[in-house]
């Protein structure tokens, strides 16, 4: 298991070094760069100057070894668009999305691996189908009308929740403890419905594919043989071991719950990282929006990597051996 | 060899049950509309009738699905916009299809080094989030021209598919047949081919066909983020994410492309699920197969 | 000449209108919501956007302020600010300011004459890359006489001397920014922390949350109305009009005219109209862009753009994007300060065509014009960022098709556009600028002397006789001499038609029912911020959290 | 006789295919007594799976019991039981061995917790008393330390030792019927004849008839004390082991015992029947094994022959019963012919 690991982190930083190369050339050959303003007011010379400042006047080749050097040495470089250094950005902004991100993982597996066994339990029962329909209509929407219809209708037509952004942009700081963790809450509900929604949609599907491709197995008639009732058959024997591709799609969901974030932060304001990588390329944030395409890549790889060694761990022919 | 399979895929379509039959006439239907947008439409996708007078107007006899802020007829636009989005994706997929399956089946027949290398180049690849490099590339080079997107969102949507087929073609190669192929002096070219094809097929089908619905999805997200066709042209995901801008005015304008994208993919879907469940061989002697499948108790 | 622009009647108007408010201790929160999530430096040499002019306004002071009419010749309209008094040399080669002496630094020191100084001669240093140094040409330096005097000098004596000292010049104090070297302002700690004399002070700056200002209460002009000021960053204009209709928001600048109607009946906020100092254009590339020293091979011709201007029916285009909110343009300048004598080339397809025909441009088989094998093609350029101009592009791509020139719609992001823009690398494009309030401003778009990267003459048009025109305008100080100067130039470029002059847009802002506004300019709505007040009886929550700072 | 263990009457078991309606099992009847081991033979696709599956109600759509059936087992018709007391007869009154020990067993699981969740459902004695029931049975059925066994997982396990594992299973709860269906088939010879032994030994030690599907004469001979033949869904031969291997009557058992290599005989090649089993959406009007049969006449293409009681205990469904004397006119078979 340690040979496994060790080897998989060589790979993590073969590919998280390719990630970063890709990203980097593919936003210096785009046109405009940090300090071609969207004022035309600024004269030219002074966007020359400012672009000498930070080196983006030099050869490509040589602006690309200095930003690995420097990467290599951890200075992730300075965000034109935050006004601080990267690592300090990124400090702020990814936690907030881990946090949308975190929560609507965990309960999108609880509930989608629920549904899927409850679809397939009572698959002839019309409240099952209805919700493999409903299941099956989430997944075949766009995310964001998702997320924008749930803004419009609860921030809007039905003004019960807050339309956007983290906190009560007022009034958080003169509220007193538990009020500011209700309105923390309240700023939270929205965009992790809508994140929830669209992921347990799709875990749902999974799941149920992934029983309906157990059930035939001999196994599961021994143990009808032995007079096992059909909950536990199917919550117990068909569920564990219909489980075990639900972990590798753990590792899957991570880019597209990135993906998804990147949509939900965008309606609801939510200023993590994916809304502030959308802005960070339109102004051409050169160091943040690699840093930022990075991180995405290292949660993706360090997703993958927990979710095989959890494969490793959960299933017995693979452990024991 | 290619009629066997024919004849395994048409079987795997006459099991399909009520709700993916309707599903594929659905789309039958939708295909023909809009390959035959130019003919029925009754205005060009562009023509502005009168940009001060028919401005925003509603569904009427004149215009079933009413007019845009350009005063253009919304259903001739729906019906170009079906004929985008469904020529983006299909092509789109067709393009991942074909880079997934090549790259699947030559990791897969060669193996050893040549196998963990492309894997390697294959985890670094998906592990960019594909929506966060779609929005890079396109945000810095848009507008692009309808070919570049086919071509953006076939080339970083394979991914999945090769994996898939890379797993495939490992389980079929250890088949007895192929080892036999093999001791009778088969190249890798000829095995690749005459073998390990035709059995990877049934795999690519079931994802090409759920892809079409995830890359309108996706289509539509990105235009969201102000990505996606060029004036006048519009797909279902453009038109779409314009109409709901001004959603509490002029509903129809995003109502109807709503309606119509989100039908076509929920038909995808429906037909990618029956088609994945009635062709998997494993599932071959099953009797009635669809989307309301009992779990059976198999007997002989 | 000039009468007075229908605009000034409205301020007055609307200054009478709140004749009636109670004189009020002060006190309310106002939240400004902002789509974006960062701002350019707050330092007012390097604030570009609207944002970041915004906080500026009200954290700096300037000597003197312009009056309502925006005149900017001599001194006439202006109100006192840092200078209490000025006084002219008899050769008015030489201004004196006398700075007021109850004026403070935001950390309690006093505003200084050295401070003045500092000011001119930072905005003048091209290592501080600020866009000044071409505007101050004139103002040669600033002497102090005493602690509370300084003395501007100029090279030449012009009409709009006063104007470019007194309304350019933000005054920065010495005592924080002399140690910063000035290549490096803008990545300084000073930009984020603005420290000036304004009748605001800065509370908090978070990045991509929120820009918190609050009333400075010992201000030696009076404190500001509202106790706090909050400019908080939403993700686009969607969320900002969401948040104004909900009551989470007091104030958005730019609400998309399809919203109006909703604005109005949501029984929160109301839409308020205001005028603005933009013009909106279709420019047209007077050279090759690829090789820009060549005549561009369609637009060079005069005939072309001539044609291409009476192709476009104007005033239906802007009925369609604006409905009532926008007038039709009327040459290189806002309604504001328009010349509306102007004659302007009338919406004629026929004679379009013919003038086509005349130019050697025949119509082909599939209904484009073509000549000696090129046809009539050519792209229209335009930021994703504005909505009004993408709509314009759409219907002038469809209008243009029936006099037979293909506009292909290059609707680009907004860094790829302004870079494209300087650069020339174009054909046509739509472009919004702003009137600089002092009249010589227009050569720095239309003078042969202000090509890029230096000016903003990206069409690179160039006209010998304009330039003379209104160089001589630009200096006379014979008010009916110059005013026929000016006209003249004017008609002379509106002939040669290097833009289509399409529409002034008329502002609208989203403004909660409980905000009473004040003193909105065309140039800035946010010049009169300090004024704004909120009702006593008519305050919420957030208007009572009054000046006390926040718990951590 | 005393009351019959099981007695199974006219059991009827239809597929509703989109091909057609299947009647795998098309009217089967017969009676299994307290510690007898009856034989069920005959080809695979005649039904005699799904006999065993319907006896404990494992058929799931599109498969269905026709309700004319019976299945009388300790005095109760198992078909009218609730779901709930059905569960409560399998694996403790009626248990199954099935054919392939590599895929019976759940791989997730340890073969100690999956044996003594026989006794979890059935006797809820707690967690500890099922554990050591488990391993008590692990012994019984002759695997070595199966303490330590108990908690290995089945892919750590041979062939021979997961079967054993499963009928430690079948057998946890004494069951009063086991219907082993094919048990011995995936495995070779020599563990065969083990397994055969230990259900042998099982069976005098607990009481427990046995109800043993096999398609292997030889597995019948040895074991059963009658022996059951179905052919096409229906019983066409049924008798003491001893009269059928003496003096088999249907056409198609005598075509059976013809394709057993017997020990010590010299013979150069088997038997074997032309043709194969009729598809059972469409069988044949008359007799089913018409077309195989060496001894087929035009009466038996028409007619569907009744089973006849040729001698007490001794059934077979053949005209021959009637008419001997065509037994002397033997010819190719049809399907040979065509």
């Amino acid at each position: 298991m340690r040979r496994l690991v060790a080897v998989r982190l060589f790979h993590a930083v073969v590919v998280l070094f390719l990630v970063t190369t890709i990203a980097f050339f593919l936003l210096h050959f785009a046109p405009g760069d940090p300090f071609s303003f969207e004022n035309p007011n600024i004269p030219g010379d002074v966007r020359d100057r400012m672009r000498a400042e930070f080196g983006y006047d030099r050869p490509l080749m040589e602006q690309y070894v200095r930003y690995m050097g420097s990467v290599a040495s951890g200075n992730l470089g300075f965000s034109h668009l935050l006004r601080v250094p990267v690592t300090q950005a990124l400090g702020t902004v990814l936690p907030r999305t881990l946090l949308l991100m975190g929560l609507a993982l965990v309960i999108s597996f609880a509930l989608g691996i629920r549904l899927g066994v409850y679809e397939v339990r009572h698959w002839q029962k019309r409240r099952a189908r209805a919700s493999n329909g409903i299941s099956l209509f989430i997944y075949s929407l766009p995310d964001f009308w998702l997320a924008l219809m749930l803004l419009l209708t609860f921030a809007y037509w039905l003004p019960i929740l807050p339309g956007g952004g983290m906190v009560d942009v007022v009034m958080h700081e003169y509220m007193g403890p538990g009020q500011a963790a209700w309105d923390r809450i309240k700023h939270l509900i929205l965009p992790l419905t809508a994140l929830v929604l669209i992921v347990t949609a799709l875990i749902a599907r999974y799941q149920r594919a992934a029983l309906l491709e157990v059930l035939p197995s001999d196994f599961v008639r021994t143990a009808r043989a032995k007079g096992v009732d059909e909950r536990d058959i199917i919550g117990r024997h068909a569920l564990r071991n219909a489980l075990l591709p639900m972990i590798t799609l753990a590792g899957l969901a991570f880019p597209a719950l990135l993906g998804g974030a990147v949509f939900v932060e965008k309606v609801f304001s939510w200023p993590g990282m994916g809304l502030t990588l959308i802005s960070a390329i339109g102004v051409r944030d050169y160091p943040l929006v690699v840093a930022s395409v990075v991180v995405g890549a290292a949660m993706v790889v360090i997703g993958n990597l927990l979710a095989d060694i959890a494969y490793g761990l959960a299933d017995p022919r693979v452990r024991v051996r | 060899m290619f009629v066997e399979w024919l004849r395994g895929l048409a079987a795997g379509v006459r099991r399909l049950d009520s709700v993916s039959r309707a599903a594929l006439v659905i789309l039958g239907a939708l295909f023909l509309a809009a390959m035959l947008a130019p003919v029925i439409a009754p205005y060009s996708q562009s023509h502005q009738i009168d940009i001060v007078g028919m401005k925003n107007h509603a569904p009427s006899l004149a215009h079933p699905f009413g007019t845009d802020r350009f005063s253009r007829d919304v259903l001739s636009r729906v019906l170009y916009g079906a004929r985008i989005s469904l020529t983006v994706a299909t092509l789109a997929v067709l393009v991942s299809a074909i880079i997934g399956t090549l790259y699947g089946l030559t990791a897969a027949t060669l193996g050893g080094v040549v196998d963990t290398v492309l894997m390697r180049l294959l985890d670094a690849m998906l592990s960019i989030p594909r929506v966060l490099l779609l929005i890079a590339i396109l945000a810095l080079w848009s507008p692009v021209p309808l070919w570049m997107l086919v071509l953006l969102l076939g080339i970083t949507g394979w991914f999945g598919v090769s994996r898939l087929v890379r797993a495939e073609a490992l389980s079929v190669r250890e088949r007895e047949f192929v080892v036999a192929a093999r001791s009778l002096g088969a190249g890798a070219g000829r095995i690749m081919l005459r073998h390990l094809l035709p059995n990877v097929l049934v795999p690519v089908i079931v994802t090409t066909t759920l892809g079409i619905g995830n890359v309108i999805v996706l289509e539509a997200g990105l235009s969201f983020i102000g990505i996606g066709a060029r004036e006048p042209a519009a797909s279902l995901g453009t038109m779409f994410q314009d109409g709901t801008e001004a959603f509490a005015g002029t509903w129809w304008a995003a109502l109807f492309p709503g309606v119509v994208m989100v039908t076509t993919v929920l038909c995808f879907n429906i037909l990618g699920d029956a088609l994945r469940a009635s062709l998997d061989p494993r599932h071959l002697h099953r009797a009635r197969v669809g989307t309301g499948t009992a779990p059976l108790h198999t007997a002989e | 000449m000039r009468q007075l622009p229908p605009y000034s009647l409205f301020l007055v108007l609307l200054a009478a209108a709140c004749a009636d408010r109670a004189s009020d201790t002060g006190g309310g929160t106002m939240v400004v919501v902002h789509a974006g999530s960062g701002t350019s430096p707050m330092l007012p040499p390097l604030a570009v956007d609207n944002l970041g002019r915004a906080i500026v306004d009200n954290v700096y002071e300037r000597l003197a302020e312009i009056g309502p009419e925006l005149n900017s010749i001599g001194d006439r309209g202006f109100t006192p600010r840092l200078a209490r008094s000025w006084e002219w040399a008899a050769d008015s080669m030489s201004i004196a300011f006398a700075i007021d002496p109850r004026a403070q630094w935001h950390d309690g020191r006093p505003v200084r004459a050295s401070d003045v100084r500092f000011t001119l001669r930072l905005l003048k240093d091209p290592k501080a890359a600020t866009q000044y140094a071409s505007l101050l040409e004139n103002v040669d330096s600033i002497s102090v006489r005493d602690s509370l005097t300084a003395v501007a000098w100029f090279r030449k004596r012009t009409p709009e001397q006063f104007y470019d000292v007194a309304h350019q010049v933000y005054v920065l104090p010495e005592h924080v920014l002399k140690d910063i070297p000035p290549d490096k302002l803008a990545t300084s700690e000073a930009a984020m922390r603005p420290m000036g004399s304004g009748r605001f002070r800065l509370a908090r700056f978070e990045p991509g949350v929120r820009v918190e200002l609050v009333a400075d209460t010992a201000h030696y002009r009076g404190r500001p109305k509202l106790d706090r000021v909050i400019f908080s960053f939403v993700a686009d204009p969607g969320a900002a009009v969401t948040q104004v209709m909900s009551g989470q928001a007091d104030f958005f600048e730019n609400l998309p005219a399809d919203v109006l109607q909703r604005i109005d009946t949501s029984g929160v906020a109301r839409s308020l109209r205001y005028p603005g100092l933009q013009y909106g254009f279709m420019l047209m590339n007077q050279r090759d862009p690829k090789r820009l020293a060549v005549a561009h091979p369609i637009f060079g011709d005069r005939r072309v753009r001539q044609a291409i201007s009476m192709a476009l029916d104007r005033q239906a285009m802007v009925r369609n994007i604006f409905d009532t909110l926008g007038m039709l343009g009327s040459g290189p300048f806002s309604k504001a300060l328009a010349d509306t004598t102007i004659v302007l080339p009338l919406f004629d397809r026929a004679r379009a065509a013919a003038l086509l025909d005349s130019a050697g441009w025949r119509v082909g088989p599939d209904g484009i014009r073509s000549r000696a094998g090129r046809p009539l093609r050519f792209g229209v350029m335009v930021p994703t960022s504005s909505q009004a101009r993408m709509r314009y592009a759409v219907l002038i791509q469809e209008q243009l098709k029936s006099v037979g020139a293909q506009a292909d719609n290059e609707s680009i992001d907004i860094r790829a556009y302004v870079d494209r823009l300087q650069s020339g690398r174009f054909d046509a494009l739509l472009l919004a600028l702003a009137t600089d309030p002092a009249r010589s401003g227009v050569r720095q778009s239309w003078g042969t002397a202000a090509f890029p990267p230096a000016g903003q003459n990206f069409a690179r048009y160039s006209n010998r006789t304009v330039d003379a025109l209104f160089d001589s305008a630009a200096t006379t100080f014979d008010r009916s001499r110059m005013e026929q100067q000016y006209h003249r130039a004017y008609q002379m470029l509106v002939d040669d038609a290097p833009a289509v002059w399409l529409y002034d847009p008329l502002t609208v802002a989203g403004v909660h029912k409980r905000v009473r506004v004040e003193g909105m300019r065309p140039d800035g709505w946010y010049v009169g911020l300090a004024d704004w007040w909120i009702p006593a009886n008519e305050r919420i929550d957030r208007d009572r959290i009054g000046l006390r700072p926040a718990q951590p | 006789m005393p009351d019959p263990l099981l007695s199974v009457e006219n059991l009827r078991t239809y597929f509703y295919t989109d091909a057609g309606i299947a009647r795998a099992v098309d009217g089967v009847s017969f009676n299994i007594g307290a510690g007898e081991t009856v034989g069920l033979v005959g080809e695979s696709g005649c039904g005699k799976s799904v006999t065993a599956l319907s006896i404990l109600r494992l058929i799931g759509s599109p498969g269905r019991i026709e309700p004319d059936s019976r299945l009388m087992f300790e005095g109760r018709d198992l078909l009218r039981l609730s779901e709930g007391e059905m569960r409560r007869v399998r694996g403790n009154r009626i248990a199954m061995i099935f054919q392939e020990p590599m895929t019976a067993l759940n791989p997730v699981f340890t073969v100690g917790d999956q044996i003594a969740e026989v006794s979890r459902v059935h006797e809820k004695k707690g967690r500890k008393v099922a554990w050591n029931r488990a391993v008590e049975m692990l012994e019984l059925v002759g695997i070595p330390a199966p303490a330590e066994r108990a908690r290995e997982y089945p892919h750590q396990l041979s062939g021979g030792m997961r079967q054993r594992i499963v009928i430690a299973m079948a057998l946890m709860m004494k069951p009063a019927l086991v219907i082993a269906d094919e048990p011995t088939t995936a495995l070779d010879v020599t563990i065969q004849a083990q397994i055969l032994e230990l259900l042998g030994d099982l069976q005098q030690k607990f009481g427990t008839s046995i109800l043993l599907i096999t398609h292997d004469m030889g597995v019948v001979a040895e074991t059963a004390s009658r022996v059951i033949v179905m052919y096409g869904g229906e019983i066409v031969e049924s008798a003491p082991v001893d009269r059928i291997f003496a003096n088999p009557h249907h056409p198609y058992t005598e075509g059976l015992l013809g394709a057993m290599p017997k020990v010590g005989q010299e013979r150069e090649r088997l038997q074997t029947i032309p043709g194969t089993v009729p598809p059972p959406t469409n069988w044949p009007a008359g007799c089913r094994f018409h077309d195989r049969c060496r001894y087929s006449w035009e009466r038996t293409e028409r007619a569907h022959p009744p089973l006849y009681e040729i001698e007490t205990g001794h059934l077979s469904r053949c005209f021959l019963a009637e008419e001997p004397q065509r037994r002397a006119q033997p010819h190719e078979p049809m399907v040979a012919q065509s």
